[in-house]
């Protein structure tokens, strides 16, 4: 049987992706965010998971506003690197996983997310920061791909409700697969930050921390929160944070935070977290018979 | 408030219900872009995509009237552009994202667009921030 | 407040289009269709609605299986036509109401329902074929459209009951509108019919007669058959019967039907229905206070 | 049945589980294109939308191979096309939506495109229709 062995969380800003390109993850500034990515590097190199469930949005790349979809899943093959109009990262195309991806697909329209199926999905930075800081370059790319895309550009956007059941449905359809498979899921964006308006650059670092703390143990108070009430609090790209309550969602009530992070250098709350399921521990642990 | 363009000046109300956002209570600084808002900045929205290609990015820096002229745009939406008024740009409907593809096509980074947008020098901008490096 | 009148059922092939188009509505072989048309012409220059909701499906010219919605709505001013591979119909865009349309798509995603917004969605003969039907040449296009597209055509597609709740949450969204407007609802496609392999023409009266019956009296007993059922008995392509239950969906219960048609004269079973709601009949015969 | 390609007798089982649609027990004559079929149609279902525009259906009559090999269909996809065998593009993966595009183009109208499903004659196939005038 398939099963989620843990969930991660990231932030996605683009500048992330272009300190790890021009090799200043240990400069001064960048090391503090970095730190808090090898915990994950470490425990995604013990746990040899076979599949990455990423939740991520596009930018404006991949979809236009012609056609914007709530919610989208590859079921591509590869996924190519977006050029979002200052070329490409010099990242190879990443693949992906059609079998369980259609798979997928089937079980969350069956029951009744109503999913844009997606044979061709180039990538911009919402996928490829996390995808480059989880995975350093020796490691990329050993871990197949199945990204799901979420309108969080604009309104109007899926409820923080609707993101953490779309996460339980991710996890009924993964174990209801014959496959013997370790899937990771990751959240990623937020956590406060706004790009656009005279409130450029609002952050909020108490906040932050609340979500952190709801996010592990009451994450349904956060998806009880209307987008007006997040977008207060973490500015109006904070609302990001819903995509951190798919994967929560796809995780049990109850999980074990193993490793959480936090930096503020600019514009954007930056978190990293492992929350790994209880179950795996377990038998991680040899308790499990 | 302009009456030829109502939402100038920052206050107008989209005439949207919904559980999750109340328009008629915009929050100050912050203009999400739907309903009419999103239908009336879609055109000058598409102009900016085009951006992403590199060879539109040459043509546009090189004869920036030329591109906007065959492009379509109306007097209103080029004087919009020429004016590097980011917040005018998201009132009229342009969504976020679209402007940071104008505006790095303008040669002009995310941070200096953000510190136009709080009516702010760069350097003052880069003042309240904890770290000048990370960005 | 804006409420939903009745519903229409329509076929929507193409060759429909191109009788009206060449004139040829009461040639022998035609005429049987075209004079299930009058009632519902008539019905619509009486009832003067204000708007057509109609639920068709795209024949990939407006979406290709890059990304291909479950569902999609269009806010657009204007729709173009579609140009399917043999030239375009000779029609002039219809129009949209985008505020109206907007405020629908806010709703239905507040509702969770995952609805692709369109800002551009050129149509093709899913929807243009029965708004030709509805509106003769006089008539083009004194009343705006909302289309809404479903995924038909390459599983995974919607189930027979999220397509039905699509339309309980369609008729709560008209409810909550304070503006005094009187909508059609419209489902299109069908009946019988198949397009590809060896069982390419079948077709079953029998079932088509069926369908019409539970459509009107019990289409709960419709909703709940898996696609399989439906493709069995009417086709890989009859099961586009499920957009007539997003029209059924947003309409009361009980309703009136004040019309029926049925003609099998190639591959696919057509019919026509006008589906009254009671309290519409109530008003128009002076019954309602 | 073909080893080196397992769909061509129609038999294939796509490895989906669904409350919807039984996959071990495919419908008789009718090939649903998802999953693994659809992954493999898919170059050749983006080829036939090509032919949407009339100025590639041109080039295509013109020269069919040379338009094929300028799109990049492998060699099998080639013959495919050639075949004029409709059911074993389905079985392929080519939906049939896409299918109609490519017979148009080929000048097959889609009630032909049908009695060559059926393996049937245009004649014997519009003897079993109703009314032959309506189509
Ligand atoms: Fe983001
Ligand atoms: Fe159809």
């Amino acid at each position: 049987m398939a099963r989620i062995i843990g969930g991660l969380g990231s932030p996605h800003a683009p500048s992330i992706g272009t300190a790890t390109d021009k090799d200043q993850e240990q400069s001064p500034e960048w090391k503090p965010l970095f730190d808090g990515y090898a915990p994950i590097r470490q425990w995604l190199d013990v746990q040899k998971p076979d599949l990455i469930l990423m939740i991520y949005n596009d930018h404006a790349n991949t979809f236009f506003f012609d056609k914007y979809p709530t919610f989208a899943i590859s079921v591509a093959a590869e996924h190519e690197i977006a050029d979002e109009g200052w070329g490409k990262r010099p990242l190879e195309p990443i693949p992906g996983n059609p079998q369980i991806a259609w798979q997928l697909a089937h079980s969350l329209v069956d029951q009744e997310f109503d999913m844009a199926v997606c044979q061709e999905m180039p990538l911009d930075h919402g996928c490829l920061t996390p995808m480059s800081c989880f995975f350093p370059p020796a490691k990329r790319w050993d871990v197949p791909l199945i990204p799901i895309c979420v309108n969080v550009l604009q309104p109007p956007i899926p409820t923080a409700m609707r993101c953490f059941k779309l996460g339980q449905a991710i996890r009924k359809a993964v174990e209801a697969m014959p496959q013997d498979l370790r899937i990771v899921i990751a959240g990623t964006g937020g956590l406060t930050h706004q790009l656009g308006g005279e409130r450029y650059g609002h952050t909020n670092t108490e906040w932050d921390q609340k979500i952190l703390d709801l996010m592990e143990t009451d994450p349904l108070a956060l998806a009880n929160m209307t987008h007006q009430e997040l977008m207060e609090r973490g500015g109006a790209e904070g609302v990001e944070i819903i995509m951190w309550l798919v994967m929560r969602g796809a995780l049990s009530p109850k999980v074990d935070c193993i490793h959480r992070n936090y930096y503020l250098p600019m514009v954007t709350g930056f978190a990293q977290v492992i929350y790994e399921e209880p179950d795996n521990r377990r038998r991680n642990s040899g308790d499990a018979a | 408030m302009s009456k030829e363009h109502p939402w100038e000046d920052g206050g107008e109300i989209l005439a949207i219900q919904s559980r999750q956002i109340d328009y008629t209570k915009p929050l100050p600084g912050t203009y999400l872009t739907t309903g009419i808002r999103a239908q009336r900045g879609y055109r000058l929205g598409k102009f900016c995509m085009t951006l992403m290609a590199p060879d539109n990015r040459e043509l546009f820096k090189a004869d920036a009237e030329k591109y906007m002229r065959d492009f379509g745009l109306t007097d209103y939406e080029k004087e919009l552009v020429r004016s590097k008024n980011w917040n005018r740009m998201l009132r009229y409907g342009v969504n976020t994202f679209m402007i940071l593809k104008l505006s790095n096509a303008m040669g002009v980074s995310q941070n200096h667009t953000g510190a136009g947008m709080r009516n702010q020098s760069y350097e003052d901008f880069m003042a309240t921030r904890n770290s000048k490096g990370a960005q």
